[in-house]
């Protein structure tokens, strides 16, 4: 199996600890995506497995093999990285080629492979030119094409569509997916700061908050069933609105009394000690919807609309509350700044977290 | 003592400052003579314009007016020049020319200044780049640059003298107090004269400005590898290169821009060299350079105006497909703004 | 990315450090052979420079010299012999005597220590310390003492004479003044004037502005010693136009200025031209007029390159002699430093130990000003030139 | 400035000269005169001492300067217009071309007939004085002053007196002597013709000495003015005698091979190494000042004339020297007045009590010489039958001063005689 | 009134035309953002407001002067660059002033203003840093804040946002919202390529296509009645859903038959000269839901489902139609790849353009 284990990493820059133990199974071809907040040390870890930085602790395993010492080129890896690093004087044919001509492979099989390779991106007719000369998608494409060229076994991206723009992320984030379609048995670890990325793309997502792990899962379990306020408020965009509570009634179901006064009642489970324990209440922007009735969680004025055309979000204010609720309303809203809203949401989409940020489990 | 210094700092101060004046009055003046009044937008944006039009010329009136005195008039004297006999008094055609086609010194020079430029600029770059590289990977580096960078620092005559105590031959059973000569010596080797070894000696010439000018290269070498993005290295770290190819391969076609401008500098200053050749030999033993030998025409024996204009003149067509070729680029560039 | 430093990376390259270390530490040495061979001659005196390679002045060398051995008339009658005795030395120096003789031919023939049988009934002894014992079987005559050869054992000496001379020479403090007075604004306001002028050509418009640039590319390699003539005659009739003195420091400073001009503005635009697109613009929005732009923007964000071709400008006219004998003339308050350690030397010249104290003293001033500048110099000239930089 | 010596003081010099002088031109007060030459350093020095007197006498305010590259130098400042008053100059040549341009003053005959009379080989200066004019007329320019003398040898007299060797009185005692220390295990030769930028030029004094002891004046005169070709045999004789010295691996130090590269201020040294590297050293009165300190000259080095062919009684005892002129390269009065100065003993003899200076001026007291070794090269000068300048420095700078040195730097690594003379004639043609 | 008037502006570099011709009325106190893709002419024609580009032909008037020779100084305009632009060597606070120390303000009004504008953006204690020291997001600020204190009459941003990560890019578009509302008086011209931005900030939106303007409108109006196919698959994301097809009933409501056979009805009016021409039938992916019943618009097999958590992209194949449709549903959705859907659409939300790509109004 061509999997990546890591034991208990640690990496430390002088002083500076920026991992702090990281425990890691990645099964082969898997797709697992690394994200968190910048500066946690995903980009860090990412480098450590490719072998571009040393471990300062721990055990690392690719494909059963511990390979701490093992240089970056026997590692069996093709990493990409977040500002492509073409070799910006060879054309993209050469850029491509030349691991393999480092590697003294046959001329035939080099252009076998390239060819392959440019077949799969759409870059057949760029293969001539320089870099330079290439718009930022078709960079990308290159940089991952001389990855693939590579045959990794374990491929890396370090946030590979940062740089371009709105519409080319959209395009070569699918282009990725239907990559890893084509390379069922080839492992990619994937580090991204944007959620839409980490959700489409991973099989599993590994929530990285300074230096530790906070969360592995599905990525539906992660936006379904955060482990913790972290992950809860990363995971999502607007993040999940988080109100202060109190728990006024335990049991197989929890009523809490929300800042505002409001009690609400959730399908979690809490044990009786647990009352009048500070908690917070969460809700995501887009499960809130305008209530008509009396049954609502939250009322307040509209700060204000955007419009999206798709959807509009609502900002909505309530004195017992620091920031604003966000709303997350499907379509065009006929609601307008100082208007007087309610929002409710469904309980099933509701959670709650304890003092220390941890969810409790329904 | 005292005295001096102060009028030196005087003097000083007020030669820059003079220099400074002129910028700063010349503006005021322009800003005097066509004022940019608040309530008039037309008369204000009319006259900004006409500022924009005329300031480059002051900006560029000190450097154009020393150009041209200094170098330009020159240079167009000494074309003339060319045509006259050696106190500038007649006129005499292409006699100068054709005197340099067939000297045989001057084709001597002409062979030994290809030599020169063949050799010289590559080595420079070669080590500025070696070391460059090599010094960005060691806590010393900036050490080992400083020392690198001390022949600079030192005048060519200088640089000539230290040399002569490397290159020293005596005779026989002498103890020999150059360097080289001993070395050579103690490995078991006949003791050679080295700045008289025919067609060699011009090599050992060279070292004493290779060794000059490596600093110069290096330091503007390694500014540029400083520029090279660190992924391109990793990526080909990743790919398996060796230190080697990735220096080959991956490091130095990324900053050829830059190697050919430490090149070019330094192929002109090769061209214009004299200093050296003049100490050490005085061009005999068959080393004579084009820049010495117009020296010699120059001013040896009363002088010859004609003839070293000539040379002059050759020194400076030489450089002259380099230079196009940095025109090109420099116009190349500004072709963006 | 940013983080991470060069160095490490460069690091990673593969070849093992030691290899690296190992080969930088064998070019300095190489390197420095040179600049240690002219520092170690530097403290040694003239007649060492010229017999022995200055690396053997530290291992302290059997060195042979002649001495005079004391006169006839000093000689005491000891039975039938007559004795000389004394010290080879003179007074207040001391060796270790290895062997002596007294042909000049072969002045390493005896053994120091043991009596020798030089002829005519004479034996000669000569101890260790430098004491002998001459003697002869019948009375000494002549009236000058016999000369006879030694070799003696001498410790490495030092001597800081040479710098004593060209540091106590006259006007030599006149001279430095005089050189840092050319030197420091002949550095200052070629850089100013190249500066605006690199700013012009970088970030104006106007017409003929490739042309000006072409101009200035191509004069870089114009030879100055062409035009001293031509420039001179042009100082006398300015000068004596406006009854002026025709050689003075503002006269060097243009000089100076012009010869390094076009080199100044070649490498200056190569980095104003680099500098920021929108910051220049922004500026510009701002009301900044083009003056105020270049004293408040590019200066300041030039310093680098402003600084390192400072060092480059700073040598060339430190080290400079033929445009300041020149344009400044050899009168003795006008001598520059290179002028002044060039007449120590002597019309004859070839003073080895003057010349390679002085060389030294000229160097001092320019690796302080290097070592002020360096950590600009190291990412500062053409870095704009360079993408990334 | 000080005076080095007291007026009225010491007897050795003529006071006398320097009270007539000053009584005579009193009238040059505050005036300035500007001085510029070759003479750096301790010479420097020593010419400002008589400077000095000069200044004192006249209330003038003399200053002289000189620099590294005096012959580039004044080219630059005569054609650019911005000359010293006066330009000291050692080469006719150089002054001949100076002159032909229209930027020397000519001094007139009453200087011209002073020299005559006044100094030993006193015709044969004024003609190294004298150059065609910008109108193309010969005139008096250049006032001789301060001389050096050439056809020396350099010896050591206790190593000769050691070995039992004698001063040899002719050519062929002098190659016998020079056989009898080959013969003995030693070396009898240090030649060094290197000098940087100069480099060969102590074998163009070998060359002209040899000339004058197998040609004629008359002869040397030709040479000197290429009637005669450089490869003429009378030429390529004297250079071979030169070869018959330097071209013979057992004769010098270091053999040939160092000849060309050992420098000729190291050269002398050689005769005080123990043991010597050699015994004898041809070489201008200046060689002194490159002995090591220590020596003294008269004892511990002394000099014997380059002996001449016994073979050859007809040519005498011909001299080869040296000088330096003075010549007005902007006329004042106190520019000739500082011409007249050097017309009194007194200029001369300050300079001969000190060290290196040498005048064929008759008229100064010969006990003024500060030694015993000066006062007998002044003697060989005021006494010579022939006296001839040195050929070098009277042709063209191109040749005198660049072909010439490179020939014989190409004869001594190995070219015959008649190759390089002939490619020396080439240069010189070339400049016709 | 300090509006802006553009009238046939033109521009070309060289022979290079950029812009062809550009006629748009600007309103005082209007915010206006300009969209289109990538080397489309925005930042030039922002450049040529803002007087840093000279004006080929045509007349630019603002606040009713002409200002084609007006220095950038004299319009009354500040800027706000792509880059920050900011002055590396001078404090927060000295950037800040720097302009109108150049026009020689007095002390007190040069600490008042910049004290105001720090005080708006939150930068009060960040005003003796170097930008180095800054983040992304406050040098951001930094850049607005200098552009505040020039007090302008025309505000213009070229794509101000688009070096901020994604948090950071929220934030600050509501801060530039908040900053509009503050100064009404204030014109504000605003580039960028990003959707969200336009249509949260815009009042209108100027939708260019190499070099000429397609369309100008509020940007609902934009989403809702593009002009044409340009501007209605550019605005919206994922972009329109395009199928061709042919009409093959006029009249008040259109029928058409889509590629696969399908026929559809939908309010827009053709004449009856337009039977049987191609057309191109639009629906965005939002507008889809999945059809249980027969009334469907279109069927297909699922070729790939993204699930994002609060919403889930479906991509939908048919044989008959080239590109798969994207269909965008709320929430979690339990379908898979390889289902067989129907998708449908309410009629209102379909779009119908002719050949040309113009589209017929409803
Ligand atoms: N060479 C280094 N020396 C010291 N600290 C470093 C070094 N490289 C990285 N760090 C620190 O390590 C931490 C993790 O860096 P890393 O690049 O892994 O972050 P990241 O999660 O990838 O962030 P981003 O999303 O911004 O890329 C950061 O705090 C960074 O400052
Ligand atoms: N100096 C120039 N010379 C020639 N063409 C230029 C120049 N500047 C810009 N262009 C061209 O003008 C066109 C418009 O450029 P502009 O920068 O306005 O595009 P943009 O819409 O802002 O694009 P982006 O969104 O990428 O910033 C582009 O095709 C560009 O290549
Ligand atoms: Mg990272
Ligand atoms: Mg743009």
């Amino acid at each position: 199996m061509t999997g990546v284990t890591l034991k208990d990493i640690r990496k430390a820059y002088g002083q500076v600890k920026v991992l702090h133990g990281i425990d890691l199974e990645i099964a082969q071809g898997e797709f697992v995506v690394f994200v968190g907040p910048s500066g946690c040390g995903k980009s860090t870890l990412l480098r450590m497995i490719a072998g571009l930085e040393n471990i300062t602790s721990g055990e690392m395993f690719i494909d059963g093999d511990l390979v701490n010492d093992v240089p970056p080129s026997k590692r069996g890896i093709a990493m990409v990285f977040q500002s492509y690093a073409l070799y910006p004087h060879m054309t993209v044919y050469d850029n491509m080629a030349f691991g393999m001509r480092i590697a003294k492979e046959s001329k035939q099989e080099v252009d076998r492979r390239v060819r392959a390779a440019a077949d799969i991106l759409q870059l057949t007719q760029y293969l001539d030119r320089l870099p330079k000369a290439l718009s930022g998608g078709q960079r990308q494409r290159v940089a991952i094409g001389r990855a693939i060229c590579r045959d990794p076994k374990v491929f890396l991206f370090d946030e590979p569509l940062s740089n371009l723009d709105a519409a080319l992320r959209v395009a070569t984030r699918i282009e990725i997916a239907k990559l890893k379609e084509q390379m069922p048995d080839t492992t990619m670890v994937y580090v991204t700061h944007d959620q839409v990325e980490a959700m489409t793309l991973a099989d599993r997502i590994v929530v990285l908050s300074a230096g530790r792990i906070e969360q592995v899962g599905a990525p539906l379990e992660l936006y379904e069933r955060p482990n913790n306020l972290f992950v809860a408020r990363f995971i999502g965009s607007p993040a999940m609105n988080i109100v202060p509570a109190t728990i006024v009634e335990t049991g197989a179901a929890t009523r809490v009394k929300l800042a505002g006064d409001r009690v609400v009642s959730l399908p979690v489970e809490t044990s009786a000690g647990e009352l009048e324990n500070k908690a917070s209440f969460g809700v995501r922007p887009e499960d809130l919807t305008v209530a008509t009735g009396d049954d609502y969680l939250f009322e307040g004025t509209i700060s204000l609309v955007e419009a999206l055309g798709e959807v509009t979000l609502l900002y909505v204010e309530n004195p017992a509350v620091k920031e604003p609720l966000i709303a997350k309303l499907p379509g065009i809203v006929g609601l307008k700044k100082g208007d007087r809203v309610r929002l409710s949401a469904d309980p099933v989409k509701l959670h709650l977290f304890d003092a220390e940020g941890n969810a409790y489990r329904r | 003592m005292m005295t001096q210094i102060v009028s030196a700092i005087g003097v000083m101060v007020a030669g820059v400052f003079a220099c400074a004046l002129y910028y700063w009055l010349s503006d005021k003046l322009l800003a005097a003579v066509l004022p940019v009044p608040d309530n008039n937008v037309r008369l204000a944006s009319q006259n900004l314009n006409r500022r924009a039009a005329i300031r480059p010329w002051l900006f560029l009136g000190p450097a154009l007016i020393l150009l041209a005195v200094y170098l330009v008039y020159p240079v167009i004297a000494t074309f003339i020049l060319s045509f006259y006999d050696r106190s500038g008094g007649t006129f005499v055609g292409f006699a100068n020319y054709r005197w340099a086609f067939f000297d045989a010194q001057f084709r001597q020079s002409i062979f030994n200044n290809i030599l020169w430029l063949a050799v010289v600029p590559a080595a420079c770059t070669f080590f500025g780049l070696v070391i460059a590289v090599l010094t960005d990977r060691i806590w010393w580096g900036n050490i080992a640059k400083s020392l690198i960078f001390m022949p600079m620092a030192i005048s060519f005559v200088g640089a000539s003298v230290i040399w002569k105590f490397i290159y020293e031959f005596r005779g026989g059973k002498e103890t020999q107090i150059g360097l080289l000569n001993a070395i050579v010596q103690a490995i078991g080797g006949d003791p050679q004269v080295w700045i008289s070894l025919p067609f060699w000696n011009s090599f050992f010439l060279m070292a004493i400005l290779i060794w000059i000018q490596t600093g110069f290269a290096m330091v503007i070498l390694s500014a540029a590898l400083r520029g090279i993005p660190e992924e391109t290295i990793e990526a080909a770290v990743i790919d398996g290169a060796s230190g080697w190819q990735i220096f080959w391969k991956i490091m130095v076609p990324q900053i050829w821009g830059t190697i050919a401008v430490v090149w070019t500098t330094i192929t002109i200053l090769v061209l214009k060299v004299f200093d050296i050749v003049l100490t050490m030999t005085n061009g005999q033993w068959n080393t004579m350079v084009l820049a010495n030998l117009m020296f010699d025409w120059m001013f040896r024996g009363g002088g010859d105006s004609g003839r070293s204009a000539v040379i002059a003149l050759v020194i400076m067509a030489a450089v002259t497909p380099i230079m196009i070729w940095n025109i090109r680029q420099a116009n190349k560039e500004t072709g963006g703004h | 990315m940013s983080a991470i430093n060069p160095a490490a990376s460069l690091r990673r390259i593969g070849l093992p450090r030691l290899v690296v270390h190992l080969s930088v530490l064998v070019i300095c040495i190489i390197w420095l052979i040179p600049t240690l061979g002219i520092l170690v001659t530097s403290f040694r005196d003239a007649g060492q420079i010229a017999s022995s390679g200055w690396w053997t002045a530290f291992t302290g060398a059997a060195e042979t010299s002649a001495a005079r051995l004391g006169e006839p008339s000093t000689a005491k009658q000891d039975g039938p012999n007559y004795v000389i005795s004394g010290s080879v030395f003179e007074k207040g120096k001391g060796g270790s005597v290895l062997a002596f003789g007294t042909k000049v031919a072969s002045p390493t023939e005896f053994e120091a220590g043991k009596p020798a049988d030089i002829g005519e009934g004479e034996t000669l002894t000569v101890n260790k310390d430098g004491s002998y014992t001459y003697t002869k079987n019948a009375p000494f005559s002549g009236d000058r003492g016999k000369r006879i050869y030694l070799s003696v054992s001498s410790p490495p000496s030092f001597t800081t004479d040479n710098y004593r001379t060209v540091l106590t020479s006259q006007g030599i403090g006149q001279s430095f003044v005089n050189s840092l007075t050319v030197a420091i604004p002949a550095t200052i306001i070629p850089i100013l004037i190249a500066a605006f002028a690199a700013y012009a050509l970088s970030w104006m418009q106007f017409p003929g502005r490739a042309l000006i640039i072409a101009l200035v590319v191509g004069l870089i390699v114009v030879p100055l010693q062409m035009s001293l003539i031509p420039l001179l005659k042009m100082y006398n009739e300015i000068g004596s136009f406006f009854g002026v003195p025709s050689r003075s420091y503002a006269g060097i400073w243009l000089a100076h200025s012009a010869f390094g001009m076009p080199l100044a503005i070649y490498l200056l635009r190569n980095y104003i031209s680099g500098l920021p697109k929108e910051i220049i613009e922004s500026a510009r929005v701002d009301g900044a007029s083009d003056f105020e732009i270049f004293v408040k923007l590019i200066l300041p964000l030039s310093f680098p390159a402003l600084a390192s071709f400072s060092i480059f400008q700073f040598l060339w006219t430190w080290n400079d002699l033929l445009v300041a004998m020149v344009f400044l003339g050899t009168g003795k308050d006008q001598l520059v430093l290179t002028g002044a350690l060039n007449a120590l030397l002597g019309s004859m010249g070839g003073k080895w130990e003057i010349l390679t104290a002085s060389a030294f003293i000229t160097i001092i001033v320019p690796i302080v000003v290097f070592f002020a500048l360096q950590r600009y110099l190291v990412r500062g000239l053409l870095a704009g030139s360079v993408k990334g930089g | 400035q000080e005076l080095k010596f007291q007026p009225g003081q010491d007897s050795r010099f003529n006071w006398k000269s320097f009270e007539d002088f000053k009584a005579a031109h009193a009238d040059l007060k505050g005036q300035t005169i500007t001085l510029f030459g070759p003479w750096r350093g301790e010479d420097e020095v020593l010419f400002n001492s008589v400077l000095a007197y000069f200044n004192a006498a006249t209330g003038a305010n003399g200053k002289y300067s000189s620099s590294e590259n005096y012959e580039q130098q004044i080219v630059i400042d005569t054609q650019a217009g911005s000359p010293p008053n006066i330009a000291v100059i050692p080469q006719p040549g150089l002054l001949a071309d100076l002159a032909a341009k229209g930027f020397l003053t000519p001094l007139g005959t009453e200087n011209a007939d002073w020299v005559k009379t006044n100094y030993g080989s006193g015709e044969d200066w004024v003609k190294y004085g004298t150059y065609k004019g910008k109108d193309g007329k010969d005139a008096y320019f250049g006032f001789p002053f301060k001389a050096d003398l050439k056809s020396l040898i350099w010896y050591v007299p206790e190593n000769f007196e050691e070995a039992g060797y004698e001063v040899p009185k002719t050519m062929e005692e002098l190659i016998k002597l020079s056989d009898k220390i080959v013969e003995d295990g030693g070396v009898p030769w240090c030649i060094g013709l290197g000098s940087g930028g100069a480099t060969g030029w102590p074998a163009t004094d070998w060359v002209e000495d040899m000339m004058l002891r197998t040609q004629s004046p008359e002869t040397y005169d030709k040479w000197v003015s290429n009637e005669i070709k450089f490869d003429d045999p009378a030429v390529t004789g004297a250079i071979d005698e030169f070869g018959r010295f330097a071209k013979n691996d057992k004769y010098v130090s270091g053999g040939v091979a160092a000849v060309a590269s050992t420098d000729f201020r190291d050269s002398p040294k050689g005769l005080f190494d123990i043991p010597p590297k050699c015994y004898m050293h041809h070489q201008a009165s200046f060689v002194p000042s490159f002995f090591p300190p220590d020596k003294k000259l008269g004892t511990d080095a002394d000099f014997f004339y380059l002996p001449t062919y016994a073979s050859k009684p007809e040519l005498g005892t011909p001299v080869l020297g040296a000088g330096t002129f003075f010549a007005i390269t902007k006329d004042s009065p106190a520019a000739k007045a500082f011409i007249e100065f050097l017309k009194t003993p007194i200029a001369h003899e300050v300079w001969m009590a000190q060290t290196s200076f040498l005048t064929p001026f008759k008229g100064v007291k010969p006990e003024a010489y500060a030694n015993d070794v000066m006062r007998k090269e002044g003697e060989l000068l005021t006494k010579a039958t022939t006296f001839r300048f040195d050929a070098s420095d009277m042709m063209p700078g191109k040749i005198g001063a660049g072909a010439f040195w490179t020939g014989m730097i190409d004869y001594v690594g190995g070219k015959d005689a008649k190759t390089v003379g002939g490619n020396i004639q080439k240069a010189w043609d070339g400049l016709k």
